[in-house]
C-alpha cells in the first residue's frame, strides 16, 4: 500500500470535540422526532414532510462527519452520492406509480 | 483470403427479403394490426405509420451512410492515407439534435395518442367485464345479464367499456384489428374501451392472451363477434335467459330430497317459446342470434389436432347419434349421479341447481353452450364428436386443462394413472347431447 | 457523474505518480486503498438494495387484509380489540443506542489512526479496545431490542406470514438486523486482532472500511426508524 | 501478418498448482480466468442456442409437435435465462477480465481471489440452474419469472426453486465482479492513464460495473421476496393476502431495463477498439463516446416501465415513461454516427473482426428503431408481447450484443492464444452469421404485426403466419451451421492458426505491446501512458505527426518514445523478474461450493425433507464462512 502524502491529506478529520457535537445534535433531533409523533402536530399535515427533513438531516449529518466524506476523496462523493440519487428517484417514482402521492 | 466472396451473395438475401415482404402483400392476414376497424385503433394506427415512415427514413439514411462509407473508404493498394481525425464538434451536435428532432416529432402524437386512448370511456357504453381464468375467457355483460365463455360479442358501432379482471394468474386481452391489449392484473381492475366501426355487420375475429399464464397459454384464445346493433340484442336477449331446446323433464323422479329446479320449469316460468321447441317452433326464432356457422371465415375455425398415439382419446362416435339429452341432463343434475359426473360443481347451467355461485365457477358458464361454436379456450370445435372426447379426458387435449380427465379408463394426467370409474361412452354421448341442445 | 469526479482525480494523482513507477510495491492510480473503494462501492449498491425493500414496505403499507396493523388499532377475527402494534418508546430507545454506537466507532477509528501519538497514548481517547467492544456492545444491544420487538410482536399475532404488513415489516427490518450481525462480528473481529496483536496506524484502513459499513448501517436505520415507525 | 514474435509459453505460476488442470482450477491469474469464462460462456451460448433451434422446428409449422406444451415453456424460459445470464453477461465478463488489466496497463485485478470466486460462482449456478432441463424440471416462468405465475400457488414444483436460486446466485457472481472492476479500473491505472485516456472497451465496462451495482440489488430483493414466498409463507406477491402483482414487475425491471445495457455496452466498447484499429484512425469524438455511454447508462434507470405499457398504470406514467425512453435513442444514435465518422476517411480494412463490427452497426440499428416504436407506449400496446418484440431483442442482442462479441472473439484471439483464427472459416461464419440472423428474425417483425403472439408453443393454420415461421427456422438452421464453423475455426485455430506478434493488428492501445499470450505479469515494468494510442505514437508516427491522440493535456509524445512499452524479458517468469504474484489458491472455489450448498439444501424443503434441507443449507454457509475466514487471513502473494 503505498503511503501517499496525498492519501493522507485527505484525511482531515473532524476532532473528538466535533464528533461529540454531532453526537448531541444528533441525539437532540431524535429526540425531537420522537417527541413531535407525541403532540398534536402528528395530524398536521406538515407532520411528515418535518419528519422527513429531520431524518434527512440526520442522514447527511452521518455520512459527511461519521463517514467523513466531507473531508475524504472526491471519489468517495461520486460513488455515494451517485447511487443515492438514483436510489432515491427510484423510491419517488415508485410512489407515484402506487399512488402513494399524487399531484 | 478466402475464394469464396460471399459479399457477392448480399444482394440475393436483399432480393429475398424483399421478396418475403411483397408475399406478405398478396396473402390474407386474418390477424393484422395493420386492419384497424375501431376508434382507438385508428388512432394507434396512425401513430405507427409516422413510426414507420420515421423509421424507414431513419433506416435508409443510416444504412445508406455506412454502406457508402465502407465502399468509398475501403483500403486499396495505392490509395488514399487514413485522415487523422479525432473529431469534429459541429458535426456531432448536428447528429445529436437531428435525431432530436425526429424524436419529438415523435413524442408529441405519442402523448396525445396517450391521452386519447385511455380517457375515460364515452357515457352510455356497453359494459363488459373480461375475466381471464387459466385457460379461458369469461365475458361477463352485467347490464344485459349475459355471462359466457370464449365467445365475446360486440355491437357495431357502440362504444364497448372493458373491464378487466382475472381470477388467477395475469394474462392480456387483445384482438388486434379492434385494439391493443391491456393485461388483467390479479387484485387490480384494469379499463379499455373501443367502438368497433359501424360498418362492421357480420365479422369474426380471433383473439388471444397475450400475457405468458402457464402451461396452456398458447391455447388461451377466443373468438370476438361483431355484429349490427340488431343482432347484438337479439343475441344478447337470448342470452340472458336460459337455454331453449333444454330436454323437458322425464319421469324419473329427482333423487330424494335433491333441490332439483328443472330447466323446463324455469323455462315455462320466463320463456313460454322455449319451452315449445320441443314441438314445432322454428328454433332460429327461439334461440335468438348466434353467429351463423356457416359464415363462419376460415381463420376462427380451429384446426388443432385432436391427440394422436398413445394419447388418443377413442371414443365410439356411433353413439352420438342415438344420444339422450334427457338422460344427459339427468347425469348432470342429479345429485346420486355427482361422483360420476361432477360438472356442476365447476359448471354453471342457468336454469339447472346451482352448486356453486355463478361468479365463482371454475369452469365456463354452460348454460347457452349449444350456440357455441368452440370450447375449451377457442381451441376445438364444438362438435359433438371433439365435445364427447373432451369431456372425457380434457387434459390430453389440451395440456394442464383445469378440467378433469372424467371418461372411465382414461389416463388422468394429475393422479398418473388411468380413471377406474368414470363416465362411459353412452353417458357421454347422452351429455353431448344435453349440451348440444343447450341453444 | 462519478467518472467525471474520478476523472479528476486521476489527474491529480497523475503528478504524485511518476515517482513511483519503477518501485514493484504495489502502485495505486489514485493513491487510495483498493478495500476503500470498494467499500463505497458496496454502499452504493446497498442504497438501491434499502430502497428496494423500503419502496416494497411503503407500497404495502396500508394494503394488508388482516391485522394487526403498524398505527392502526385492530380486531382480531375472535373480535378482540388491539392497539397498534409498533412500540415507539422502546424502538426510540433502540435508535438511540444504535447511534450511539456510530459514535464509538467513529471514536475507535479515531484511536487507531492516532496510534503513536503520544496525545492519545494511555487515555481513553487512544484505547481502540474499548470503543471497539463498546461499538460491538451497543450493536448487540440494538439486536436485542430487535429480538424482543421480534418476538413480542410474534406474541401479539403478527408473524412474517401473517399479512403483508408482516412480510415487509419483517424482511426490511430483518435485513437491517442482518446486516447489524454482520457488523457486529466485524467488529468483534477486528477487536479480537486489536487484542491480540495491538492495531497499529497502518490499520487504519481495515477499521475505516468497518466504520464506514457500520455507519451506512447505521444511516440506514436513521430512514426506517422515520419511515417505518413515525411516519403513519 | 509478419509471424515475428513466437509465441511465448507462460510459466506455471506457483508453487502448490503447477500446471495441468490444477493450475486452472485454482488460478487467480485474470487472464485465465478471462479464458474460463469464455469457454464456460460459449459452452452456454451453444446451449442456449439448441435450446432455440428447438423452438424454432416446433414452430416450423402450425400446430407443431416436436415438443409439449410443458417442455416448450421450459424452452423458452431457459433459452432466454441462457443466453441473458449465462452467455452475454460472462462472454463480457471474460473480456472484462482478460482485458481490463492489460488496457489499463495493470498486473492483475484489485481483488484477485474475489475474482476466481466470481467465476466459481458462475460456474455453480449457471450448472444448478441448467442441469433441471434434462428431468424436464427447469423454470418454465419466462425469462422475466412474473408472479404471481412463478408463486407456490400457480407453480407448485421446483421448477421455479431452481429459478429463484439460480438467478441469485448468479446475481452474487455478477456483483462481486463489478466492485472487483470498478475498484481496478479506478485504482490501477499505469501513470498517465487518466480516465481520459482509457480505451473505450474499459471505458464501457467501468460503466457497465456501475449499472451492475445498482440494478442487481433491485433483482435480489425481489427475488428474495419470491424465495421468502415459496419457502418460508410470506406473502409478497400472494394473491389472498391482497398482494400487487406490479410490485414484481417494477422490481424486475428496474433491473431489466439496465441489464439490456449491461449487455450491450461491452460490445460497443469492443466495436470502439475494432473500428479505429482496422480505420487507422482514432475514435472519433472520444468524449462524445464517453458521455454518450454514461448518458444511456444514466438514462437507463428511467425508462423501466417501458416494459409494462399495457398493464394500466395510467396515462401520466406512460407518457413520462415514453418520452424518458426516447430519449435514449439520442446517445445511442451520436454512437452510432461518431463510428461511421470513424471509418470515414480512413483505410477500411475488411478483416473479420471488422465485419462483425460494421455487422453491429448495421443490424443494431434496426433493433434500436424498433426500440423506438415499442417507446410510443399507444403503439406499443399494438407490440408487446408479440414477435415483433422478439424481433427487437433478437436484432439488438443478437445483431448487436452477440455480433460485438464475436468480433471481439476474432479481436483479442491472436492476444489470447498467440495465433490468429482462420479468416477464410470468419469469412464464412460472418456471411452465413448475417444472412441467417436476418432470415431469422426479421420476419419475425411481420409475423408479430400480423398478431403472432410470443411465448406460444403451438398456432393454428391459417392465421397468415406460416411463411414468415417457416423463414425463421431456415435462418436458424444457417446460423447453426454458422455457429459450427466459428466453434471449429476456434478449436482449429488455438493450435493451429497462423502465429501471431504481439501486436496482431496494429492495435494502439497497451495491451498490443506485449506478447501473444502475455506473461502472467502482463507488463515487465509497468508502462507509463501519454496518450489514448500510445502503441501509435512510438510505431506510427506518421499517424500522429499532425495531431496527438493525447488530450486533454498534451504530455508529449516523445515522452512516448523515451519510455519503451514492453521490455522484452525473454519469457522469463515473474519469480526470475522478481515481480510479486498472488498464489493460486482453492479457498474462493470452495466458498463458492459452499455458497451454491447453501442455496441447494432449501430445495429439499419442498421435498418435506426438513432436516436435510436444514443440515444441507447450514453445512454450506459453514462451508462458505471457513473458506472465507480461510481466504482473508491468507496472504495475497
Ligand atoms: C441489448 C439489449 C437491448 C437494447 C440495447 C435495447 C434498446 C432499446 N430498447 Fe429494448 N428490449 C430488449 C433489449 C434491448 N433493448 C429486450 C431483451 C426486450 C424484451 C424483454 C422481454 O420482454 O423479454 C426489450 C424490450 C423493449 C421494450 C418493451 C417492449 C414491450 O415488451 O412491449 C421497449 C419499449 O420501449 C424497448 C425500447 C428500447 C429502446 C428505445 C432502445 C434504445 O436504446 C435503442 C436506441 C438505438 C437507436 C434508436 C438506433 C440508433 C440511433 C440512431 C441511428 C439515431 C436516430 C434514430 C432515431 C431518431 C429513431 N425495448
Ligand atoms: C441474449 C441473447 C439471445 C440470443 C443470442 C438469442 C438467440 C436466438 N433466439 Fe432468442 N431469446 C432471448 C435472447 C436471445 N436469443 C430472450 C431473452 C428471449 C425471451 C425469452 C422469454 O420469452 O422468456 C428469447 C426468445 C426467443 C424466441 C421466442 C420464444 C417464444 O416467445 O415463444 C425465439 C423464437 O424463435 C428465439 C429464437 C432464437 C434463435 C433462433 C436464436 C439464434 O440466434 C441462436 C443461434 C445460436 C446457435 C445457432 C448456436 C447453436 C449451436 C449448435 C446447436 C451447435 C451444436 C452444439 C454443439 C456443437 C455442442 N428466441
Ligand atoms: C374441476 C372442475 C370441472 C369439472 C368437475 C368439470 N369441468 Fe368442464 N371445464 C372446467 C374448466 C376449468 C374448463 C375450461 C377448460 C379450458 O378451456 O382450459 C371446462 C370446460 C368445459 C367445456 C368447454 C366450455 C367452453 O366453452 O370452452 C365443457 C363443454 C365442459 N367443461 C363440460 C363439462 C362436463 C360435461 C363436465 C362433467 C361431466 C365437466 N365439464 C366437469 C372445469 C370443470
Ligand atoms: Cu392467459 Cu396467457
Ligand atoms: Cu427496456
Amino acid at each position: 500500500m503505498t503511503d501517499h502524502e496525498h492519501a493522507d491529506h485527505a484525511h482531515e478529520h473532524p476532532t473528538w470535540k466535533q464528533y461529540k457535537w454531532v453526537a448531541l445534535i444528533l441525539t437532540l433531533i431524535t429526540v425531537v422526532e420522537v417527541w413531535v409523533y407525541y403532540t398534536p402536530f402528528k395530524d398536521s399535515p406538515l407532520f411528515v414532510p418535518t419528519l422527513l427533513i429531520m431524518s434527512a438531516v440526520k442522514f447527511a449529518i452521518v455520512v459527511l462527519f461519521y463517514m467523513h466524506l466531507r473531508y475524504d476523496h472526491k471519489l468517495f462523493k461520486a460513488l455515494f452520492t451517485g447511487p443515492l440519487i438514483i436510489a432515491i428517484c427510484t423510491l419517488t417514482a415508485l410512489m407515484f406509480l402506487f399512488g402513494k402521492f399524487s399531484l | 483470403m478466402s475464394f469464396f466472396r460471399p459479399r457477392r451473395y448480399a444482394p440475393a438475401l436483399f432480393v429475398a427479403v424483399a421478396l418475403l415482404a411483397l408475399a406478405a402483400c398478396g396473402d390474407q392476414y386474418p390477424n393484422s394490426t395493420f386492419t384497424h376497424l375501431t376508434d382507438n385503433n385508428r388512432t394507434i394506427s396512425a401513430l405507427w405509420d409516422r413510426l414507420m415512415f420515421l423509421g424507414t427514413g431513419v433506416f435508409v439514411f443510416v444504412e445508406a451512410l455506412l454502406i457508402f462509407t465502407i465502399i468509398k473508404f475501403r483500403k486499396r493498394p495505392g490509395g488514399p492515407k487514413a485522415k487523422q481525425i479525432h473529431g469534429h464538434a459541429a458535426l456531432e451536435i448536428t447528429w445529436t439534435v437531428i435525431p432530436a428532432l425526429i424524436l419529438v416529432l415523435i413524442a408529441v402524437p405519442t402523448v396525445q395518442a396517450i391521452y386519447t386512448t385511455q380517457a375515460k370511456a364515452p357515457d352510455g357504453s356497453l359494459k363488459v367485464e373480461v375475466i381471464g381464468h387459466q385457460w379461458w375467457w369469461e365475458f361477463r355483460y352485467p347490464e344485459l345479464g349475459v355471462v359466457t365463455a370464449n365467445e365475446l360479442y360486440l355491437p357495431a358501432g357502440r362504444t364497448v367499456s372493458f373491464q378487466l379482471n382475472t381470477r388467477d394468474v395475469l394474462h392480456s386481452f387483445w384482438t388486434p384489428q379492434l385494439g391493443g391489449k391491456r393485461d388483467l392484473i390479479s387484485n387490480r381492475t384494469n379499463w379499455m374501451w373501443y367502438t368497433p366501426d359501424r360498418s362492421l355487420a357480420e365479422n369474426a375475429y380471433n383473439g388471444f392472451c397475450v400475457e405468458y399464464c402457464g402451461t396452456s397459454h398458447a391455447n388461451m384464445r377466443f373468438r370476438t363477434f361483431v355484429v349490427s346493433e340488431d343482432k347484438f340484442e337479439s343475441w344478447a336477449k337470448h342470452q340472458a335467459g336460459i337455454a331453449a331446446g333444454a330436454p323437458v323433464p322425464t319421469a324419473v323422479a329427482p333423487a330424494a330430497g335433491a333441490p332439483v329446479v328443472t330447466g323446463a320449469a324455469m323455462a315455462g316460468m320466463k320463456m313460454p317459446a322455449a319451452a315449445a321447441v320441443a314441438s314445432a317452433a322454428p328454433v332460429e326464432e327461439a334461440v335468438g342470434y348466434t353467429f351463423p356457422l356457416d359464415k363462419l371465415p376460415a381463420h376462427v375455425v380451429p384446426t388443432t389436432p385432436m391427440p394422436t398415439g398413445e394419447s388418443t382419446i377413442k371414443f365410439d362416435d356411433a353413439l352420438l347419434a342415438s344420444g339422450n339429452a334427457v338422460a344427459g341432463r339427468e347425469l348432470l343434475t342429479n345429485m346420486a349421479n355427482l361422483g360420476k359426473a361432477p360438472c356442476l360443481t365447476c359448471h354453471v347451467i342457468k336454469g339447472e341447481m346451482a352448486m356453486v355461485k355463478d361468479d365463482q365457477a371454475k369452469g365456463p358458464n354452460l348454460t347457452h353452450f349449444g350456440a357455441r361454436h368452440t370450447l375449451g379456450g377457442g381451441l376445438f370445435s364444438s362438435d359433438p364428436a371433439t365435445l364427447a372426447r373432451w369431456i372425457k379426458n380434457a387434459p390430453a387435449m389440451k395440456p394442464g386443462s383445469i378440467m378433469p380427465t372424467l371418461g372411465a379408463g382414461e389416463y388422468n394426467a394429475m393422479i398418473k394413472q388411468k380413471l377406474a370409474s368414470g363416465l362411459d361412452d353412452r353417458q357421454i354421448a347422452d351429455i353431448v347431447a344435453y349440451l348440444k341442445s343447450l341453444k | 457523474m462519478a467518472n467525471a469526479h474520478a476523472a479528476e482525480s486521476a489527474s491529480h494523482a497523475h503528478e504524485h505518480v511518476h515517482e513511483h513507477v519503477h518501485e514493484h510495491v504495489h502502485y495505486t492510480t489514485t493513491g487510495l486503498d483498493h478495500k476503500k473503494i470498494a467499500i463505497w462501492a458496496f454502499i452504493g449498491s446497498e442504497c438501491m438494495l434499502f430502497i428496494s425493500l423500503i419502496s416494497t414496505y411503503l407500497i404495502y403499507k396500508g394494503r394488508s387484509v388482516v391485522g394487526p396493523f403498524p398505527h392502526e388499532a385492530w380486531t382480531s377475527p375472535s373480535g378482540q380489540l388491539f392497539a397498534p402494534i409498533l412500540n415507539i418508546p422502546v424502538t426510540s430507545a433502540s435508535t438511540f443506542v444504535l447511534l450511539m454506537s456510530s459514535l464509538f466507532m467513529v471514536l475507535a477509528l479515531e484511536a487507531v489512526e492516532h496510534k503513536g501519538n503520544p496525545a492519545y497514548a494511555n487515555n481513553i481517547r487512544g484505547n481502540s479496545k474499548f470503543w471497539l467492544m463498546a461499538t460491538a456492545i451497543a450493536g448487540a444491544t440494538f439486536l436485542g431490542f430487535q429480538a424482543y420487538e421480534f418476538t413480542s410482536f410474534v406474541h401479539e399475532g403478527l408473524t412474517i406470514r401473517t399479512n403483508l404488513f408482516g412480510s415487509s415489516f419483517f424482511t426490511l427490518t430483518g435485513f437491517h438486523g442482518a446486516h447489524v450481525t454482520v457488523g457486529v462480528l466485524w467488529i468483534l473481529t477486528l477487536f479480537a486482532m486489536d487484542y491480540s496483536r495491538g492495531l497499529t496506524k497502518k490499520d487504519t484502513v481495515l477499521v475505516d472500511i468497518c466504520a464506514l459499513y457500520w455507519h451506512f448501517v447505521d444511516v440506514v436505520w436513521i430512514a426506517i426508524f422515520t419511515l417505518v415507525y413515525l411516519i403513519k | 501478418m509478419a509471424n515475428t514474435a513466437a509465441t511465448q509459453t507462460t510459466a506455471a505460476p506457483h508453487a502448490a498448482y503447477e500446471s495441468g488442470l490444477w493450475s486452472w482450477i485454482a488460478t487467480v491469474d485474470h487472464k485465465r480466468i478471462g479464458t474460463l469464462y469464455l469457454f464456460t460462456a460459449l459452452f452456454f451460448f451453444l446451449f442456449g442456442g439448441l435450446e432455440a433451434f428447438l423452438m424454432r422446428l416446433q414452430l416450423a409449422q402450425p400446430n407443431g409437435h416436436v415438443v409439449s406444451a410443458e417442455l416448450y415453456n421450459q424452452l423458452f424460459t431457459m433459452h432466454g435465462t441462457t443466453m441473458v445470464f449465462l452467455a452475454i453477461m460472462p462472454l463480457s465478463a471474460a473480456f472484462f477480465n482478460y482485458l481490463i488489466p492489460l488496457q489499463i496497463g495493470a498486473r492483475d485485478v484489485a481483488f484477485p481471489r474475489l475474482n476466481a470466486f466470481s467465476y466459481w460462482v458462475y460456474l455453480l449456478g449457471a450448472i444448478f440452474i441448467t442441469v433441471p432441463i434434462f428431468f424436464e424440471l427447469a423454470p418454465n416462468g419466462g425469462w422475466f419469472g412474473y408472479a404471481p405465475l412463478t408463486t407456490i400457488q400457480f407453480s407448485g414444483g421446483l421448477n421455479i426453486d431452481f429459478w429463484v436460486m439460480g438467478l441469485q446466485i448468479l446475481g452474487i457472481s455478477s456483483l462481486a465482479a463489478a466492485f472487483n472492476f470498478i475498484t481496478t479500473i479506478i485504482n490501477l491505472r499505469a501513470p498517465g492513464m487518466t480516465l481520459m485516456r482509457m480505451p473505450m472497451f474499459t471505458w464501457m465496462s467501468f460503466i457497465v460495473q456501475f449499472l451492475l451495482i445498482l440494478a442487481f440489488p433491485a433483482i435480489t430483493v425481489a427475488l428474495v421476496f419470491l424465495l421468502f414466498d415459496r419457502f418460508f409463507g410470506t406473502n409478497f406477491y400472494t394473491l389472498a393476502a391482497g398482494a400487487d402483482p406490479l410490485l414484481w414487475q417494477h422490481l424486475f425491471w428496474i433491473f431489466g431495463h439496465p441489464e439490456v445495457y449491461i449487455l450491450i455496452l461491452p460490445a460497443f466498447g469492443l466495436v470502439s477498439e475494432i473500428l479505429p484499429t482496422f480505420s487507422k484512425k482514432p475514435l472519433f469524438g472520444y468524449h462524445v463516446m464517453v458521455y454518450s455511454g454514461i448518458m444511456i447508462g444514466f438514462l437507463g434507470f428511467g425508462v423501466w416501465a417501458h416494459h409494462m405499457f399495457a398493464v394500466g398504470m395510467g396515462a401520466t406514467a406512460d407518457a413520462i415513461f415514453a418520452m424518458a425512453t426516447m430519449l435514449i435513442a439520442i446517445p445511442t444514435g451520436v454512437k452510432i454516427f461518431n463510428w461511421i465518422a470513424t471509418m470515414w476517411a480512413g483505410e477500411v480494412s475488411f478483416t473479420t473482426p471488422m465485419k462483425f463490427a460494421i455487422g453491429l452497426l448495421a443490424l443494431f440499428t434496426i433493433g434500436g428503431i424498433s426500440g423506438v416504436m415499442h417507446s410510443s407506449a399507444p403503439a406499443d400496446t399494438q407490440q408487446t408481447d408479440t414477435y415483433f418484440v422478439v424481433a427487437h431483442f433478437h436484432y439488438v442482442l443478437f445483431g448487436g450484443s452477440i455480433m460485438g462479441i464475436f468480433g471481439g472473439i476474432y479481436f483479442y484471439f491472436p492476444k489470447m492464444f498467440g495465433r490468429y483464427m482462420s479468416e477464410s472459416l470468419g469469412n464464412w461464419h460472418f456471411w452465413l452469421n448475417f444472412i441467417g440472423m436476418n432470415l431469422t428474425f426479421f420476419p419475425m417483425h411481420f409475423s408479430g404485426m400480423l398478431g403472432m403472439p410470443r411465448r406460444i408453443y403451438s398456432y393454428d393454420a391459417g392465421q397468415g403466419w406460416e411463411k414468415f415461421n417457416m423463414a425463421s427456422t431456415i435462418g436458424t438452421v444457417l446460423l447453426i451451421i454458422a455457429t459450427l464453423i466459428f466453434v471449429i475455426n476456434f478449436l482449429k485455430s488455438r493450435k493451429g492458426g497462423s502465429v501471431a506478434p504481439n501486436d496482431a493488428w496494429g492495435a494502439g492501445t497497451l495491451e498490443w505491446s506485449i506478447p501473444s499470450p502475455p506473461p502472467d505479469y502482463n507488463f515487465a515494468q509497468i508502462p507509463t501512458v501519454t496518450s489514448r494510442y500510445p502503441l501509435w505514437d512510438l510505431k506510427h508516427p506518421e499517424m500522429t505527426s499532425d495531431i496527438s491522440h493525447a488530450s486533454p493535456d498534451a504530455a508529449t509524445v516523445a515522452d512516448a518514445h523515451a519510455a519503451p512499452m514492453h521490455e522484452e524479458t525473454g519469457g522469463k517468469t515473474a519469480a526470475e523478474l522478481g515481480i510479486p504474484m498472488p498464489f493460486s489458491t482453492l479457498k474462493p472455489l470452495f466458498a463458492a461450493l459452499g455458497l451454491v450448498i447453501m442455496f441447494a439444501g432449501l430445495l429439499f424443503m419442498h421435498t418435506d425433507k426438513f432436516a436435510l434441507a436444514m443440515t444441507t443449507t447450514i453445512g454450506g454457509a459453514a462451508l462458505l464462512i471457513g473458506s472465507l475466514y480461510a481466504w482473508l487471513t491468507s496472504p495475497l502473494e
